[in-house]
């Protein structure tokens, strides 16, 4: 459309392929798509799956950036293929596979159920005392206050991060970043007083200390949540109750 | 692994990695390269010996010998666990990395005890 | 084939369905309860929404002020009962959600801070900067994992309601990662299955709106109320059909044609001031700013680009650091899609298919016709939204009219016995249908993505901001063809496992369906009203259009058109005047 | 190995993958990962070096002049040099990681980071100049 610099009219792609009723191994598949300036990786899956190939598989939906989707590995490097403009992998071919260290389910769609579970495991709710009658309004949270948590309840959820963390690669335990930052979003929550719960679950097996800060979750996160530091600050808030609980075994409630 | 000792261990390998980043760098250049190299004028034995009978001094190596020795066992430790993958053999690395920091640090202490 | 039994059985995992599904809970913990959602619930596109949300919280601001901007909005065509239980409830579900945890933006002394929105008189539109619906659904997933209670089918696509004796008696549903068909009996069924967008072209809505909870009510015997009344946005961003959020004129953005004037004073919207005036300018309602884009059009005044016709939104003079506070999502937006960097330069918008006010008929307490069925949110009508929605009305809706369907069917399902056994042999039939005509199909040629660009074309060019009857009746054959062609679809994939193209052809048969319900009630439509306008019928009728169509389903498959009074109150029809 | 485990309908096949020992070795970010937790190898080096030079102290002025001697080998001062390296390395990564760990408020506002790196360099040039005034006074 409209007159363009000479620019490649195609792009090859070459695309994880996986179908469990016939193959027992994933193989990579190339498809040819057109190239347009304003394209992203999923415009140009999309192009396969309507005109070449119907029996591709992935999952999508927003096609901007905040449903959380549509991580896939482009390149090696975990992306949401709906932010990630074809621009950027010129001249191709672009590899694009389901995210890493997930259980690949079929072509491009990885099981996540996994993230549910640990999700609930950290009770990213508030936790109270009692709940405030809503006749009395609203719970005051002063705009510094919320700065405070409000980095770490961006969270999509695209898990992203999980795909850069050679830890949970390694350790499919893990509990993770983003479940982490989210548990670290609540705790910080001026109307939250569960953190001492969170505490306890997340400094025992699979919590904050198998993350050996690779940092790489921070880097790859598209919606800036810095699960990284999210675990290095729960560290140190482990650390000082470890120390409060063994220096003054009586403070703890 | 529970939550157990790890916030303490933890703990020294962050005070040990802290110190190290600001002090082995200056340390290191100038005991490790400048002297050797005679770019700089290393001290005498005996003022050097006279720096370290001030009790801060010792207090000052102790905890610069000592602390880094934990940073490397707690980094060490999970370089081998996930760099080789040797997680089923974590009590024996365990025992092997912070039992060399803690016979660093005890040679430490009882070398800084014996200072003439 | 497998069947699970459940009292209450929420469809779909949105703002709507959650708030259903939480209320179920909260009223009656005894009950079994689940909720079975297409897609992971935090990926419904409630998560896309970024203005705001409505209710009255300022001391100078009235329920009855909240209500008149509603109904003057929806052109009358409101019930105003229900939009008297609307904007009394609205407050208290806002402050839930708070008490939940939602990180709305606050003043600096902590209390909700709230913005100025399209056709409000009074700022009284609840925001999280600029990303509201994404919080919104989030804090309700997050708070929803607290309730044991609550059971969910996640990724399982919901194919066909169960009705049996002139009752809703549960799905039949497929689980997509394995292709497993099964059903659930329920005593009642919420559905919040979101609204239609996807059966146009361009829209700001996501993959997976396409229609189906319409579809499913509409094949059950619901009928689908004020169909005709499809919202489009004025500000999109062209090609993607990206919402640039309304927020950005309430804020105090600027509409620019291509010399650069303000051309929404010439369609009596008031007089433009260079800061914004409540109700009037660039904070009018939505139809009217997008049907001036099209005159503004018609006479030559706008941009001409690679993806159509556009003006710009300018934003430029509301400055970083109020941008970088309250608009951060637009910029992030801008600059990934279009790249450029709305502090520096103009924003290109085009107007673009965004909500449907018509959906499922339902009473003020989200029950349909059909017993034991209940709809909220985009999904039903409860009419509020009348013949176009106010900006941040719909969020609101999803919670309030959430609540009260999950109460409702609370109350319903403890009052039923077990249920019935005759919905066995129909859940057999359904995994027979899917099966044989679209999952082992080998012959047939039609391809999934060519019916659906040619129905979302015919939608465009006869469904539109402008409409003619002659326009119509074309598009409703064009339709009906369509459907007949369907049956000659063929899958390329046969597999079991993460099917989306047998998904995929679902949603197209849904689409299809909704789009006819569409066409039928705009032809049947002969004033104009709100955001339906039809340049052959060019003035609003209340003696014989003060009423809601309802499109019922034949039994040949075609709709017919019936019409229900709307409920007036107190506020009888009026002129719709803004920028006074 | 050979009775693979065979699709079952409706029941999901996934394919899990292994993570290899070498997968430090396939992206350049994880290497360089690796590399980063290395430099604790001599970090712990350059401590019983001080240790043993600590030692010679002690011992007495001979044994001190025979260790600055063994200082002075090319291997050892090819190995400092390492050393020297991957310690800078550590001190660098180390700051840059500190405002992760360390959040700092200042009247509501989270100090940036830039800043918190900064105060780190400054800290660091000023302990290092305090050390080498120390050991150069003569
Ligand atoms: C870009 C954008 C911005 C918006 N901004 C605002 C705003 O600022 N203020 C405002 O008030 N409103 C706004 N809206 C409108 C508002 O967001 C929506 O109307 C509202 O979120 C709809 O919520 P819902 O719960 O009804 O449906 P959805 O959130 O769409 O959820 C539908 C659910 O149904 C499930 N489902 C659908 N079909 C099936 C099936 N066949 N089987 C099983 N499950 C199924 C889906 O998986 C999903 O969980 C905006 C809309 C868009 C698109
Ligand atoms: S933390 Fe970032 S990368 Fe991880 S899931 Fe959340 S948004 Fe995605
Ligand atoms: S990448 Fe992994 S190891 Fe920690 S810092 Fe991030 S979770
Ligand atoms: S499609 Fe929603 S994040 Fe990419």
């Amino acid at each position: 459309m409209g007159s363009r610099e000479k620019l490649p009219p195609t792009v090859t792609l070459a695309v994880t392929r996986y179908r469990p009723e016939e193959e027992s191994e994933p193989t990579l598949q190339t498809y040819e798509a057109p190239y347009r300036k304003d394209w992203v990786v999923l415009d140009a899956l999309n192009y396969i799956k309507d005109k070449v190939d119907g029996s591709l598989s992935f999952r999508w939906s927003c096609r901007m950036g905040v449903c959380g989707s549509c991580g896939m590995m482009v390149n090696g490097e975990p992306k949401l293929t709906c932010a990630a403009f074809l621009s950027d992998y010129l001249p191709g071919p672009i590899r694009v596979e389901p995210l890493q260290f997930f259980p690949i389910v079929r072509d491009l769609v990885v099981d996540m159920t996994d993230f549910l579970h640990k999700l609930k495991k950290v009770k990213p709710w508030v936790v109270r005392e009692e709940e405030r009658p809503l006749s009395e309004g609203e719970y005051r949270q002063t705009p510094e206050q919320l700065d405070i948590y409000k980095q770490f309840s961006m969270c999509i959820n695209c898990m992203l991060c999980y795909a850069a963390c050679p830890i949970y690669g390694l350790e499919p335990g893990f509990v993770g970043p983003a479940a982490i930052a989210l548990a670290q979003r609540y705790n910080l929550d001026s109307r939250d007083i569960g953190a001492q719960e969170r505490l306890d679950i997340l400094s025992g097996k699979d919590g904050i200390w198998e993350c050996t800060f690779v940092g790489e979750c921070t880097k790859v996160c598209p919606k800036n949540v810095d699960p990284a530091g999210a675990i290095q600050q729960y560290k140190l808030t482990g650390a000082a109750h470890w120390f409060k609980s063994v220096l003054l075994p009586w403070g703890r409630k | 692994m529970t939550g157990g000792k790890t916030p303490f261990l933890w703990t020294l390998f962050s005070a040990g990695g802290t110190l190290a980043a600001l002090l082995f760098p200056v340390h290191l250049f100038l005991s490790g390269l400048a002297f050797p190299l005679g770019w700089l004028e290393a001290p005498s034995h005996d003022s050097l010996l006279n720096l370290v009978q001030h009790p801060l001094t010792r207090l000052y190596l102790f905890f610069l010998i000592s602390l880094p020795l934990f940073h490397w066992a707690h980094r060490f430790r999970y370089t081998l666990y996930d760099g080789l993958k040797l997680k089923h053999l974590t009590t024996l690395i365990a025992v092997l990395c912070y039992g060399c920091a803690l016979i660093g640090t005890v040679v430490t202490a009882y070398t800084l005890w014996n200072v003439p | 084939m497998d069947v699970f039994s459940r009292d209450v059985l929420v469809v779909g995992g949105g703002g709507a369905g959650l708030r259903a599904a939480i209320a179920v809970a909260e009223a009656n913990p005894r009950l079994s309860l689940a909720v079975i959602s297409k897609v992971y619930p935090m990926r419904s596109h409630t998560v896309s929404a970024e203005g705001g949300a409505a209710a009255v919280i300022k001391p100078e601001d009235s329920f009855d002020e909240h209500a008149y901007d509603t109904i003057s909005g929806g052109d009358w065509l409101c019930d105003q009962d229900a939009v008297e239980a609307f904007v009394k409830e609205a407050p208290a579900e806002m402050l839930q959600l708070e008490h939940w945890g939602c990180p709305w933006s606050r003043q600096p002394d902590g209390r909700i801070a709230v913005r100025s929105f399209g056709g409000m008189k009074v700022e009284r539109t609840w925001f999280a900067a600029d990303k509201i619906g994404f919080h919104m659904l989030h804090t309700l997933f997050q708070t929803s994992l607290k309730y044991d209670a609550l059971q969910r089918y996640d990724e399982c696509f919901v194919t066909r309601l169960l009705v049996d004796d002139g009752r809703c008696r549960g799905v039949v549903a497929i689980e997509v990662a394995t292709g497993r068909i099964f059903a659930i009996a329920a005593k009642t069924v919420i559905l919040a299955t979101g609204g239609c967008g996807r059966v146009f072209p361009f829209t700001t809505n996501g993959a997976i709106k396409t229609g189906d909870g319409m579809a499913l009510a509409y094949r059950a015997g619901a009928p689908l109320k004020d169909m005709e009344f499809v919202q489009y946005h004025p500000t999109g961003l062209p090609f993607t059909g990206i919402l640039i959020t309304e927020a950005a004129r309430s804020e105090g953005g600027w509409l620019l044609n291509k010399d650069g004037y303000r051309y929404l004073q010439d369609y009596g919207l008031g007089k433009p001031e260079p800061k914004p005036v409540l109700r009037s300018m660039e904070l009018g309602p939505r139809d009217r700013l997008s049907q001036a884009f099209v005159k503004e059009q018609e006479k030559g005044r706008t941009f001409e680009g690679p993806y159509g016709h556009y003006v710009h939104l300018d934003i430029r003079h509301l400055g970083e650091e109020l941008i970088d506070r309250k608009l951060p999502f637009v910029r992030e937006l801008c600059r990934k899609y279009v790249n450029l960097d709305p502090v520096k330069e103009m924003i290109p918008i085009q107007p673009v298919v965004h909500y449907m006010m018509g959906g499922i008929h339902t009473d003020i307490h989200g029950a349909t016709p059909l017993p034991g069925l209940y709809a909220a949110g985009e999904v039903a009508c409860v009419s509020i939204n009348g013949a176009n929605r106010l900006g941040s009305n719909s969020l609101t809706e999803c919670l309030v009219f959430g609540a009260r369907a999950g109460r409702a069917a609370a109350g319903f399902a403890a009052e039923q016995k077990e249920s019935n056994p005759a919905v066995f042999a129909q859940a057999s039939d359904e995994q027979k249908r899917l099966e044989e005509s679209l999952l082992r199909k080998t012959d047939g040629k039609e391809r999934i993505a060519s019916l659906r660009e040619e129905m979302q074309k015919t939608m465009e060019a006869c469904a539109g901001i402008y409409r003619t009857g002659a326009a119509l009746q074309q598009a409703a054959q064009d339709l009906h063809q369509l459907q007949e062609r369907f049956h000659d679809l063929r899958l390329e994939d046969h597999s079991y496992t993460f099917n989306t193209e047998l998904t995929g052809a679902l949603e197209l048969s849904f689409m299809l369906d909704v789009g006819e319900a569409i066409v039928a009630s705009a032809l049947a439509r002969r004033e104009s009203r709100g955001s339906h306008q039809r340049t052959d019928h060019p003035q609003r009728d209340n003696e014989k259009f003060l009423a809601h169509s309802l499109a019922y389903r034949t039994p040949e498959g075609l709709p017919r058109i019936d019409y229900l009074p709307v409920t007036i109150t107190r506020w009888p029809p009026g002129q719709r005047v803004y920028g006074k | 190995m050979s009775a693979e485990a065979h699709y079952t309908r409706y029941h999901p096949q996934w394919y899990r993958r292994r993570v290899s020992v070498w997968w430090w070795l396939q992206s350049w970010r994880y290497t360089k990962f690796v590399l980063r937790e290395l430099t604790s190898v001599f970090v712990a080096f350059f401590a019983v070096i001080t240790l043993w030079q600590l030692r010679a102290l002690v011992d007495g002025p001979q044994a001190y002049t025979q260790f600055v001697r063994g200082l002075k080998s090319s291997p050892l001062v090819a190995v400092h040099g390492v050393a020297f390296l991957f310690v800078l390395f550590h001190s660098i990564s180390w700051f840059h990681l500190a405002p992760k760990a360390m959040v700092m408020r200042l009247r509501g506002k989270r100090v940036p980071d830039w800043v918190i790196v900064g105060l780190n360099y400054f800290a660091w040039l000023i302990a290092s100049g305090t050390i080498a005034w120390l050991l150069l006074r003569g």
